[in-house]
């Protein structure tokens, strides 16, 4: 019998991180993590999706789980533009850096929110335009703002930042820039604000305050006042004794010629003098968070093979057997695909699904950051005589069109067959218990060229 | 059982505040899609995270939400950045098949929208099961590809290579 | 014909090919004269190409004579070179296959003379080939392999080692194999290790493969895993099975519900009885004391008697109600629901587990245990074994330990077996065996390459399989198959589209594990 | 049935299913005066041993070979020849089993055998002569400088034997004199013909495309009537096609005669109202995108009516 040979991966040229560990569980070998921690995740139509930010680093980070909903790969989402953030990279304030286009739209869905909650056009533009005024920024590059009383941190408004200094004139002080990343929720970049400036504008604040407590739930940081949370003093104490509360998220808006549509306050003329517009600092008031959304493969075998991962449907804990019925319902070829996608992780290798090369799965030795994916693989399911009915029937068309593709990126083609023992039936499959039952068969397609064709033959 | 040892800590991050909702589920645009009531939900969520992608991770603009109620699809209308054409995206789940026929249907859709086109085209917004999206474009008749680079100093060998590299 | 003017010119014939294309080719045609010249100068030297005839000395040629009955082509003159790969001895005389005959005709090396005078290439495709001993289709292939210098002989199953043989043979067979893998992938070799438990049942399988004297010790081993695993399987099944009866979303017992809103109340009952006969014992919800009234249109209950106190939670009292008023203005039309919120109940359904289903929940008498055992399970849900997952029919693969290794969680996960083409031969049909694609080529390295003798041709570097491209891509069956008749020699299917030949080759892989770090 | 067959009809040889073309002429014509490109798939005569360029014959496209016959430029017909002798050989069984040898076959084969010996004949002596005139001119070319040469050595000898005695230059050399009687023509030297296409007339019988039958499987089917409404379709609007397996595809659609121009598109066929799967779609924009060619979903209804779409990479990473 001949056998394909491995030709070992290629590792990229350029990686920017360090490997941690194939699994997010406690193993010899990490010493950064001893405990077994359960990740959570629930079902939000139909997909499974992981919030806490601790868990996403997890399981992104340790084993390549999922994908950021709101990045290419790897959940890294930031609000800030990059065409912006270089545009403006001289000056020191490390806040996100919007358009003004953008930050109309969070304003929009702010009010559409709002609007939904039944509250008439006038009180929400009274809302928001106090919820958004302009934020001073002081001149270490840090956001200038009152300190509120404990018990009222948490809607405090920003001071009207009518005559603040612009960054540019403020040169000079580079060494006092701080870095730090959007989204660090060890850093406040509104702790050290001085309380004096409250002092003097706290009365004229009141009224709007109040009105704002009405719809802002204390536990939220941002905008978003859904959540039928009543504003309880004890919770919003806890709130702040954490040590880690996470900061409102403050950004720089770059509004070019005519300020945002909000109020007359934003008019000064000296902030545009670069012909680029100018920044406002103001608050966002509709954050967007990133979430892990895994695939059901990935799901379920953080669930079932390494027991690291719950996942609830309306706060229900779903079990095993469970989530196995109702991802089979969710995915036709979920069991087929799920069997392959366990067998080569428990083979060490990292399997990732292969929509961009139209195949059922790309396998990955450690993860993507290290390697390019080695393997395209189509998944079969067959029966004891090896016949089965493929996830996507093959011609010969076809076949040649995926090897080539395939090919053309340097992978090579793997067909996974599943085979089912004799008098497996339908019904073994209403179980995940069923994988111990199957073998998994091992193919590659590759085309034979000989050496002397490709001696004659100058293609292309 | 063990006792309990984290239940303080856990809240701590902005994605994981437990007591409330997923922020998807109340942004608004999800919600209007939601009540169009024109598609299933898997081409709703299909949708809301292409809108989102489109958005906020490659900063399109004017994006637009449309239902209809014959195709029973949502799709988006935006420009990829100011000063564009206009663009039709048909966002759909990777399992889903279409035929020849539909896909006449969705560039039939551009057409009406857009009286002045000329040429009628669309992106195919696929998202897969973890939320990847790839987008192709789908246009009406012939377009004919950009032609092929010739680079002539360079060997075909490297050429070759770095072409790889790229399509990867 | 040609004239013997022609004849004689074709001797200070061109020798060398012309350029195919001229130059890069266009892009898009712009209808100017240079593009046309170009055109024209290409297309001219084709045709000049094209109409040449076969024009060859007539000492240099073999003379044969087409035998349609034998179905050869039989030497009149000696043969040529060709003799050392082709052609064969019968009763006496040198012969030729007819695709031999057919390829050498159209390299120029012999003609074929039937009735007495030759055959063009035409007929000779026409007579020669195009039956049903050798296809058309076949010949593409083999012609496509011997221009590029390949010896290309016919397959004949019976020169292949019986399985027996093979047995017999085995360790020979089997071990080269394996250093060779060994040796191809040093980069990964390094980090895998063979003497974990995982290799060591691999290299077990391997051999229980083909079963030897040498590794009965070892696959005795191996089914006793193989029992081992099957048993607990059953045992999971089992029981999956009997709680599977029934997952509708019934957050409380409930007799008399209508249909309309997708509770199924019987379903219900019947599989909390019908579950495990051992359970009622345990069972403390009485039925017969739990009102849930129906007031429905079709069974209007006006009086709702006082609930159970037991049933309900501590602070809640309950009393008996008249709703008779209540009943007007109840909407008891079926709810409109949209296709999505259809869509969602639907899904919903499939989420939710009946809490009536779970032991635990059954074995609570009133709201307060209830209660309890749900904040309980809340408590738990972060700790190392949350019970939705331990305490269920099916549990995770691996135990959650102090000192787990990448190795040992992936022996842990490792739960399918590896199959292997040459698996489970002897039990297949013979129905099965007989209807798979033939295999029709043993193809030899190039003339000088190989130490290829007629008379003992040796191993040939692969097998063909000739497949039209409108055939379908072989199963895993026919895979196996082919490979178990080829034995030690790779396959490759040739496969023929419009007269145009591609190779593909499907073969036995054992993607190595990865064991990092 | 023959009869029926016009002169200037390309013939299309059905072997098989399959259709070949054996005339260098026909397929120049197929080629330039249809637009129809086929694919060479024998032994290219000047350079046998090799597959990068090929030579007669040349195999059609069911879809060629269909549009061929429809615009009335070609007939489709398969030889009867074997059929008749194997009839014949059953006829003859019973008593010529054992003399199966060429030379003892029917009479009527006779006149043929003796016709190509005179044939032969004739070419021989006619090559000779031919021969020996190239010869004669050749010499004749050369006499002077042969003469030269030989009257230099022979001084060189003289020189070094002390003889300066001068030969005087001969007329012509003595190869010459008597070249007709020395030159020596063997038979092996003689050129001998091996014709490509057919060079007697033969029985063949017209095979007609709309109707089933073993010798063209393809009338009717579904997938075959799909390609041909979009062959003819594309072909009308002037482009070159190819097979297009080698990309997936069904057809390679050129701007102009692939001969000098790259292909613009790869066509795929599908019945309008099939389902695609997305995993297909992907596949083929993919490779489209990889060797810069535009992906061409093509569907034909019951009309015959063929619908176009272009399918791109949408250059979103």
């Amino acid at each position: 019998m001949s056998k394909a040979t491995f030709h070992a991966p290629k590792r990229k040229r350029k990686v920017y991180e360090s490997y941690e560990s194939p699994f997010p569980i406690p193993l010899a070998h990490d010493h950064s993590s001893r405990d077994f921690h359960i990740c959570q995740a629930e079902i939000l139509n139909n997909h499974v999706i992981v919030r806490s930010t601790e868990d996403i680093e997890l399981l992104y980070g340790k084993g390549y789980f999922g994908k950021g909903i709101l990045s290419r790969s790897r959940p890294q989402h930031s609000i800030a533009e990059q065409q912006l953030q270089s545009k403006w990279k001289d000056i020191k304030v490390n806040l996100p850096i919007i358009s003004s286009r953008r930050y109309k739209l969070h304003l929009e869905w702010a009010k559409n929110l709002l609007e939904e909650q039944g509250l008439g056009t006038e009180s929400i533009n009274k809302i928001l335009a106090d919820y958004t005024r302009e934020v001073d920024i002081s001149a270490e590059g840090d956001v200038v703002e009152e300190n509120p009383p404990a018990e009222s941190r948490m809607d405090l408004d920003p001071e009207n930042g009518t005559k603040s200094q612009s960054s540019d004139s403020n040169p000079g002080k580079e060494s006092e820039g701080k870095v730090f990343l959007e989204g660090n929720p060890e850093y406040d970049p509104l702790a050290k604000y001085g309380p004096e400036v409250l002092q003097e504008e706290r009365a004229e604040e009141e009224p709007d305050r109040n009105k704002l407590e009405k719809v802002h739930c204390p536990k939220h940081d941002d905008f978003i006042l859904h959540c039928g949370c009543k504003p309880r003093r004890e919770t919003l104490q806890n709130e702040l004794d954490s040590p880690a509360r996470p900061h409102m998220e403050y950004l720089l808006v770059e509004e070019v010629q005519e300020n945002v549509d909000l109020g007359p306050e934003g008019t000064e003329e000296n902030k545009g003098a670069r012909g680029r517009g100018r920044l406002v600092c103001r608050r966002n008031p509709f954050r967007i968070f990133e979430y892990l959304q895994l695939s059901r493969e990935e799901a379920f075998f953080l669930v079932y093979a390494l027991g690291c991962l719950t996942i609830s449907y309306k706060k229900e804990p779903l079990t095993i057997q469970k989530l196995w019925e109702v991802f089979c319902a969710a995915q036709p070829s979920f069991s087929t695909k799920y069997l392959a996608y366990h067998h080569f992780r428990s083979k060490g290798w990292v399997p990732k699904v292969g929509l961009k090369y139209g195949t059922d799965l790309l396998l990955y030795r450690k993860g993507p950051p290290f390697y390019h994916a080695s393997y395209s693989v189509i998944v079969e399911l067959v029966n004891d005589k090896g016949e089965g009915t493929p996830l996507r029937p093959l011609s010969w068309r076809s076949l040649a069109g995926l090897h080539r593709t395939t090919a053309n990126v340097s992978k090579e083609l793997l067909f996974c067959y599943l085979i089912k023992p004799a008098g497996f039936t339908d019904s073994d499959f209403i179980s995940p218990a069923c994988i111990h039952r199957i073998k998994v068969q091992e193919l590659i397609v590759s085309r034979w060229v000989s050496s002397r064709e490709r001696m004659d033959h100058e293609e292309l | 059982m063990e006792t309990d040892q984290e239940e303080s800590t856990a809240g701590v991050s902005p994605g994981n505040r437990e007591w409330e909702e997923p922020w998807i589920l109340e942004h608004p645009r999800f919600k209007e899609m939601m009540a169009m009531d024109v598609a299933d939900h898997a081409q709703v969520y299909a949708a809301f995270l292409v809108y989102m992608d489109l958005l906020e991770v490659r900063n399109w603009q004017d994006l637009q939400i449309h239902g209809s109620s014959e195709l029973h699809f949502i799709y988006l209308h935006g420009l990829e950045k100011e000063g564009c054409i206009p663009q039709l995206i048909i966002p759909t789940p990777v399992s889903m098949s279409y035929s020849h026929e539909r896909i006449q249907q969705f560039l039939k859709l551009n057409c009406t929208l857009e009286e002045a086109q000329s040429v009628s085209s669309i992106l195919l917004a696929i998202v897969e099961s973890d939320s990847t999206v790839v987008y192709y474009k789908l246009t009406d008749g012939f377009v004919i590809p950009d032609p092929p680079d010739f680079i002539e100093d360079m060997d075909s060998k490297q050429w070759r290579k770095k072409r790889q590299r790229q399509l990867r | 014909m040609l004239s013997p003017k022609e004849l004689l010119a074709a001797r200070n014939r061109e020798k060398s090919l012309p350029q195919l294309s001229h130059g890069q080719k266009d892009f898009i045609a712009d209808g100017l004269e240079i593009q046309k010249e170009k055109l024209q100068v290409c297309l001219a030297e084709q045709w000049e190409l094209l109409k040449e005839e076969r024009v060859e000395r007539l000492g240099s040629l073999v003379k044969s004579v087409w035998r349609p009955k034998e179905d050869l082509v039989e030497l009149t003159s000696p043969a040529g070179k060709f003799w050392q790969t082709m052609g064969f001895t019968y009763q006496g005389k040198q012969c030729l296959l007819p695709e031999e005959a057919v390829y050498l005709l159209e390299c120029g090396a012999v003609q074929i003379f039937y009735r007495d005078s030759p055959l063009s290439v035409q007929e000779a495709y026409e007579r020669l080939l195009g039956n049903q001993k050798f296809p058309v289709l076949h010949y593409q292939v083999y012609s496509h392999l011997k221009r590029l210098g390949y010896i290309v002989t016919r397959f004949d199953p019976s020169s292949v080692q019986s399985p027996y043989h093979r047995q017999l043979n085995l360790e020979s067979f089997i071990r080269p194999q394996r250093k060779r893998k060994r040796s191809t992938s040093p980069g990964l070799e390094n980090r895998m290790k063979p003497d974990t438990a995982r290799g060591m049942k691999k290299e077990e399988n391997h051999n229980g493969a083909v079963p030897s004297d040498h590794s009965s010790a070892d696959k005795s081993v191996v089914c006793s895993s193989e029992l081992a695993v099957s048993e607990q399987d059953t045992g999971g099944l089992t029981s999956s099975q009997l709680m599977s009866g029934d997952h509708h979303d019934t957050q409380l017992p409930h007799k008399d519900s209508q249909a309309n809103d997708g509770w199924n109340s019987e379903a219900s009952n019947v599989s909390l009885s019908s579950a495990k006969p051992k359970l009622q014992k345990t069972f403390h919800w009485d039925f017969s004391k739990i009102c849930l009234p129906n007031c429905g249109s079709d069974h209007p209950c006006i009086q709702l008697p006082a609930p159970e106190p037991s049933l309900l939670p501590e602070n809640v009292a309950g009393r008996e109600v008249d709703i008779s008023c209540w009943v007007s203005k109840l909407n008891r039309r079926l709810e409109k629901l949209s296709r999505r919120e259809r869509e969602q109940i639907e899904w919903e359904r499939k989420y939710k587990s009946s809490v009536n289903n779970d032991p635990k929940v059954q074995k609570c008498t009133n709201w307060k245990e209830y209660k309890e055992l749900l904040l309980e399970r809340g408590r738990s849900q972060k700790q190392k074994r949350p019970p939705h997952l331990w305490e269920s029919t099916v549990t995770p693969l691996l135990k959650p330990g102090p000192s787990n290794t990448t190795a040992s969680v992936l022996e842990q996960i490792s739960v399918m077996e590896q199959s292997f083409l040459l698996d489970d031969y002897e039990s297949w049909p013979q129905s099965y065996k007989k209807a798979v694609p033939q295999i029709i080529f043993n193809v030899h390295q190039a003339d000088g390459a190989s130490e290829f003798k007629k008379s003992k041709p040796g191993k040939p570097c692969t097998r063909m399989c000739v497949r039209s491209f409108a055939d379908q891509v072989p199963s895993l069956w026919t895979v196996k198959m082919l490979a178990y008749q080829s034995g030690d020699i790779p396959l490759i299917f040739a496969i023929v589209d419009n007269g145009e030949v591609a190779f593909y080759s499907f073969k036995e892989f054992d993607l190595p594990v990865d064991v990092y770090p | 049935m023959s009869s029926v067959i016009n002169e200037n009809m390309i013939l299309i040889q059905l072997l098989e299913g399959k259709a070949f073309v054996w005339k260098a002429d026909d397929v120049q014509m197929i080629r330039e005066q249809h637009g129809l490109v086929g694919n060479l798939v024998g032994a290219l005569v000047r350079k046998p041993r090799q597959n990068s360029r090929l030579g007669l014959p040349l195999q059609l496209l069911p879809e060629e070979a269909r549009l061929l016959v429809e615009v009335g430029a070609a007939v489709l017909v398969r030889s009867l020849s074997r059929e008749k002798e194997l009839q014949k050989q059953e006829v003859l069984e019973p008593e010529s089993a054992e003399s199966s040898s060429s030379t003892n076959e029917g009479k009527d084969e006779q006149p043929e055998a003796a016709a190509y010996e005179k044939y032969l004949g004739e070419s021989y002596k006619e090559q000779r002569k031919l021969a020996l005139e190239e010869k004669r001119r050749t010499l004749e070319s050369l006499a002077d400088r042969i003469a030269e040469g030989r009257s230099r050595r022979k001084r060189q000898r003289s020189d070094q034997e002390g003889d300066a005695t001068e030969s005087p230059l001969q007329g012509p050399i003595k190869e010459l004199q008597n070249l007709e009687e020395t030159f020596h023509f063997p038979k092996e030297a003689m050129m001998v013909h091996l014709p490509t296409a057919r060079t007697s007339c033969e029985d063949v019988e017209e095979v007609d495309p709309r109707q089933v039958s073993v010798h063209w499987p393809y009338a009717g089917q579904k997938e075959h009537e799909v390609r041909f409404k979009v062959f003819k379709s594309l072909w009308q609007k002037g482009y070159f096609l190819t097979n297009g397996s080698k990309f997936g595809g069904d057809f390679l659609v050129y701007p102009g005669d692939p001969m000098r121009f790259h292909a613009h598109f790869i066509a795929i066929c599908y019945p309008y109202k099939e389902e695609i799967a997305l995993s297909d779609i992907v596949t083929a924009a993919r490779l489209g995108t990889n060797v810069k060619k535009t992906v061409l979903l093509c569907s034909a209804d019951q009309e015959g009516e063929v619908t176009f779409t272009s399918l791109q990479w949408s250059g979103l990473q």
